[in-house]
């Protein structure tokens, strides 16, 4: 089973970046489950969702404290929460950013700038750059699940083509 | 009586008391609505009357409910009919109980959503079921069980919350007015959507007088002013006759309170209060029928 | 078809497939989803309901008694202080025999606030004559929501169900769900005892005390022959669309020398328990309870029962524990777990198993 | 196994409350010859128990009297049970 811990803010999208790494899993036979943490917060309060990914029917339905790969979506985060807490030896970061930042150094570090990805190509809703589905393409090029399928997870649940151009340039540019 | 059928839809009797008001303004209201009709009880003293397992005195669907949920259980009547394409009448009839206090609620949520229902509140101004507790309808100085030294607060005024909901019809009738009563049900059941009416109901035991002057009380209420009679289509106002009568004219209050054993008692500066309340009332009706 | 969905969204997918008539419901988290979700529905056109957005559960129920007792079918969901608040209606609709169905989402109870899971809720609504499941994954949601029209329509039944579901652990989860076109699996309604003004008759008017209780007798009756019909439900399911339930969902139990009891989420993760206890040499099998009303006849042998209780009565115990107790004569390690969303872990889980003290109770979390 | 009673669903039925009739303690007597056929007392009987003939169904009247008091004729006298002639 592979467990990933997602980051990132409330309003940011986060929940959808689970729901798309869940079907983007699904799409490529896997099972797959994503669980967002729910508290009390509102937008704008960091947030916590758990996805979990494997071969056989997923039976876990309490958090992760293990992760296999922290996924962040939203790099000022890492002044108010540490990200990194309980993962394992080999575990792997995605930080949504231009550079490793400084607080990351040390991890298993991938970085893309996906806020400047969004902005690039106009991909902006109520003000704000969209991240949950550019972070899908990252995710597919770390191996995680197919390209093909995290673009099809992108277009089942958005229409706007900016979302899957936005993933496939992620994809492209994750270092 | 012209414009009902002779046709009943209660079988004799009831188990309501002798003089029964509101056994006198279902009996016609029924004539009006005709057959295909379901009547929507929450508990009050029509629920108790109708007679006891397996057998029943109403001779047209009755669905008792509970005492909060009269118009809520008659919206989903109201919607499951439309869905079957059926146009049977759906009418709430409860107490002021059911309706001013517990039930209010309920039928805010109705009216607002424009269920296609009439909403009959009969109104014996306490919890007559239970034995005349106060209710919030209970007119200042009424004593009842509970509030045997007479009421202290004011009637609830029940037909202004209702008209603030802008619904296509409500009506005030009186048992006394039986023929009036009719029209206005016949009336209300020709238009689709949300139609309340709220009907004063006097009650021999409750009231403390003797039962064969129902109507002489309920023709009372009226002429005082104190039951103001009236309808209202959406904004538009009309009072009725003898209401306009009562603003001419008016019988003196103390002659109402006089016949009835609950106001004994009743002090002068209640007596004030009431004459004020009503006054505003008719006045406010006055300028709204006006159109001012 | 084969997609992701959460809980909620697959109770109203399955909704949508029963296509009721009339669907009357108030937003409460974490049930609100699912009333969204139909709204949607019913805006887009692809589901026909009358959707009655009532001003509280309580006019919920209300609405939905009225609807079903025209003959034609109803739905509602609700949580928490939403089922609390609608319980007079919640037993009106069992005693007035109405084949209603309603998701609830279950979530704990204030004060404080707190919108997790948790159990105490429905089963505070276990003596009303509804039928009750417990579920535990998204696939799970949508096949009892199917099966609960078709149980609680049976002429033998005659009676209300209620499907139960974790709040957020299983109501905002996604997984994977396969939707069905369901063909005739639910037979069009036939209310016998629905209104016709034609046949004019008074409903729940007064009845003597030489009369009530065969009238509540009957609902008992019903109860025990929904035994048969919920049966037959759910090998006619299996047969139409491939997936098996049963009274309990049973893992590792036939050599198990101990028995993890539980209802919903936590009793799929109790099986991940089980794993790593065999693994360690203890027999352990992981017994998940799906149906509460009518409860089950549980095959417990002489083994050793730890009982998971998401749920508690003052002053007395776990609900669970206390029903196998009752209805077995075993006793049982009963530990109170994942109260108000508790976090619980299979380490947990197994942490219980390991030190279990049958015939005693447990707060996890709680130091002794 | 007795028959099942799944509900309280009732039946309508003359006579549902018991002959009310004996509730009675002052009975209505119509003078046939003061009556003008208004028909004011079958308007305000609050059961029903007067028929188009003005004939008053006893088995059934609780006598609470309002016809005596509406008949615009005072045709209609409140006359004690038992006394079997009006006074």
């Amino acid at each position: 089973m592979y467990e990933i811990r997602l980051h990132s803010r409330g309003g940011q999208g986060g929940v959808t970046a689970a729901k798309l790494m869940a079907l983007a899993a699904f799409r490529d036979g896997k099972y797959a489950t994503a669980a967002p943490f729910y508290g009390a917060e509102r937008r704008g309060a960091p947030i916590v969702s758990f996805i979990r990914i494997d071969d056989k029917p997923i039976k876990i339905y309490s958090q992760i404290h293990n992760p296999d790969l922290v996924v962040v979506l939203d790099p000022s985060i890492l002044d108010l929460v540490n990200v990194f807490d309980g993962l394992k030896p080999d575990g792997k970061v995605l930080i949504n950013a231009p550079e490793v930042p400084e607080k990351a150094s040390g991890y298993n570090v991938y970085y893309v700038d996906l806020t400047g990805i969004a902005l690039k190509i106009n991909l902006i809703v109520a003000g704000n750059p969209i991240l949950n589905t550019p972070v899908i393409g990252a995710l597919a090029k770390m191996g995680l699940f197919s390209r093909e399928s995290a673009i099809d997870a992108i277009k089942e649940m958005f229409s706007d083509e900016r979302n899957h151009k936005a993933a496939l340039m992620a994809y492209e540019e994750l270092i | 009586m012209s414009g009902t059928s002779a046709t009943e839809y209660i079988c004799k009797c009831t188990s309501a008391c002798a003089g029964c008001s509101s056994s006198l303004i279902l009996r016609h209201v029924l004539k009006a609505a005709g057959p295909d009709t379901v009547l929507v009880v929450p508990a009050c003293c029509t629920s108790v009357l109708q007679g006891v397992w397996p057998n029943t005195a109403f001779n047209i669907p009755i669905y008792n409910v509970a005492f909060a949920a009269a118009a809520a259980v008659a919206s989903g009547m109201a919607a499951a009919f439309e869905s079957l394409g059926k146009n049977t009448n759906v009418i709430a009839y409860a107490g002021d109980g059911g309706t001013v206090d517990i039930g209010i609620q309920a039928i805010s949520g109705a009216l607002e959503r424009e269920t296609n229902f009439l909403y009959i509140c009969y109104d014996n101004e306490a919890y007559g079921n239970t034995g005349m507790q106060r209710s919030g309808s209970t007119p200042m100085g009424a004593r009842t069980t509970t509030t045997p030294g007479g009421k202290t607060h004011k009637k609830k005024d029940l037909d202004r919350i209702i008209a603030a909901h802008h619904l296509p019809y409500m009506a005030t009738a009186c048992s006394a007015y039986p023929q009036d009563l009719v029209k206005k049900v016949q009336k209300a059941l020709s238009i689709k959507g949300p139609k309340f009416m709220h009907i004063l109901a006097p009650c021999p035991p409750g009231w403390r007088y003797d039962s064969s002057q129902t109507i002489e009380i309920g023709k009372m209420a009226v002429k005082t002013g104190l039951w103001a009679m009236y309808e209202r289509e959406y904004d538009n106002l009309t009072i009725n006759g003898p209401t306009k009568a009562a603003m001419i004219k008016p019988t003196p209050l103390e002659d109402y309170f006089k016949m009835q054993g609950r106001f004994s008692g009743l002090k002068e500066e209640q007596i004030r209060t009431i004459r004020g309340e009503m006054e505003r009332n008719l006045r406010m009706l006055k300028a709204e029928a006006e159109g001012c | 078809m084969l997609t992701i969905s959460t809980g909620n969204n697959a109770v109203a997918a399955a909704v949508k497939q029963a296509n009721p008539a009339v669907v009357a419901a108030y937003p409460i988290t974490p049930q609100t989803e699912i009333v969204e979700q139909i709204a949607n529905f019913v805006t887009n056109g692809s589901l026909k309901s009358k959707y009655i957005p009532v001003e509280s559960e309580h006019s919920a129920m209300a609405a939905c008694i009225g609807a079903s007792i025209t003959g034609v079918r109803t739905f509602t969901a609700t949580s928490s202080h939403g089922l609390l608040y609608m319980h007079e209606m919640v037993n009106w609709a069992a005693g007035a025999r109405l084949p209603i169905v309603m998701a609830n989402v279950n979530r704990a109870l204030g004060p404080g606030w707190n919108v997790w899971a948790e159990h105490t809720d429905s089963l505070q609504a276990r003596d009303t004559g509804w039928l009750q499941v417990y579920v535990a994954t998204v696939q799970e949601a949508y096949d009892a929501t199917l099966m609960a029209f078709r149980i609680a329509e049976d002429r033998r039944v005659y009676l209300p169900v209620m499907i139960n579901l974790d709040g957020f652990s299983l109501s905002h989860i996604t997984q994977q769900l396969e939707e069905n076109e369901i063909g005739d699996f639910i037979p069009p309604l036939v209310l016998d005892h629905a209104i016709d003004t034609k046949n004019p008759a008074g409903y729940g008017c007064m009845t003597s005390s030489s009369d009530y209780f065969r009238i509540r007798y009957d609902i008992e009756r019903s109860m025990r022959d929904s035994v048969g019909v919920i049966r037959e439900t759910e090998e006619a399911f299996s047969k139409s669309f491939g997936r098996s339930y049963s009274w309990t969902e049973d893992y590792q139990t036939e050599d198990a020398e101990i028995l993890i009891l539980s209802m919903g989420t936590l009793g799929k993760e109790a099986e991940v328990a089980v794993d790593i206890l065999r693994e360690e040499g203890i027999k352990a099998g992981a017994m998940r309870v799906r149906w509460i009303r009518p409860f089950p006849n549980l095959n417990l042998g002489d083994r050793e029962l730890v009982v998971i209780d998401r749920n508690y009565s003052f002053g007395f115990g776990g609900i669970l524990a206390a029903s196998v107790r009752a209805k077995t004569g075993r006793e049982c390690y009963n530990v109170i777990a994942g109260i108000g969303g508790q976090e619980v872990t299979y380490m947990d889980i197994a942490g219980f198993v390991r030190n279990r003290r049958i015939g005693e109770e447990s707060w996890f979390g709680v130091d002794a | 196994m007795a028959e099942r009673e799944r509900l309280a669903i009732s039946r309508p039925k003359e006579g549902a409350c018991g002959n009310t009739g004996t509730w009675r303690v002052f009975r209505p007597v119509v003078d046939k010859e003061k009556c003008n056929s208004c028909g004011m007392c079958a308007m305000y009987c609050p059961d029903g128990v007067i028929d188009e003939n003005y004939e008053i169904d006893l088995v059934f009247c609780k006598g609470c009297g309002i016809c005596a008091t509406e008949c615009p004729k005072k045709a209609i006298e409140m006359v004690r049970e038992g006394n079997t002639t009006s006074q």
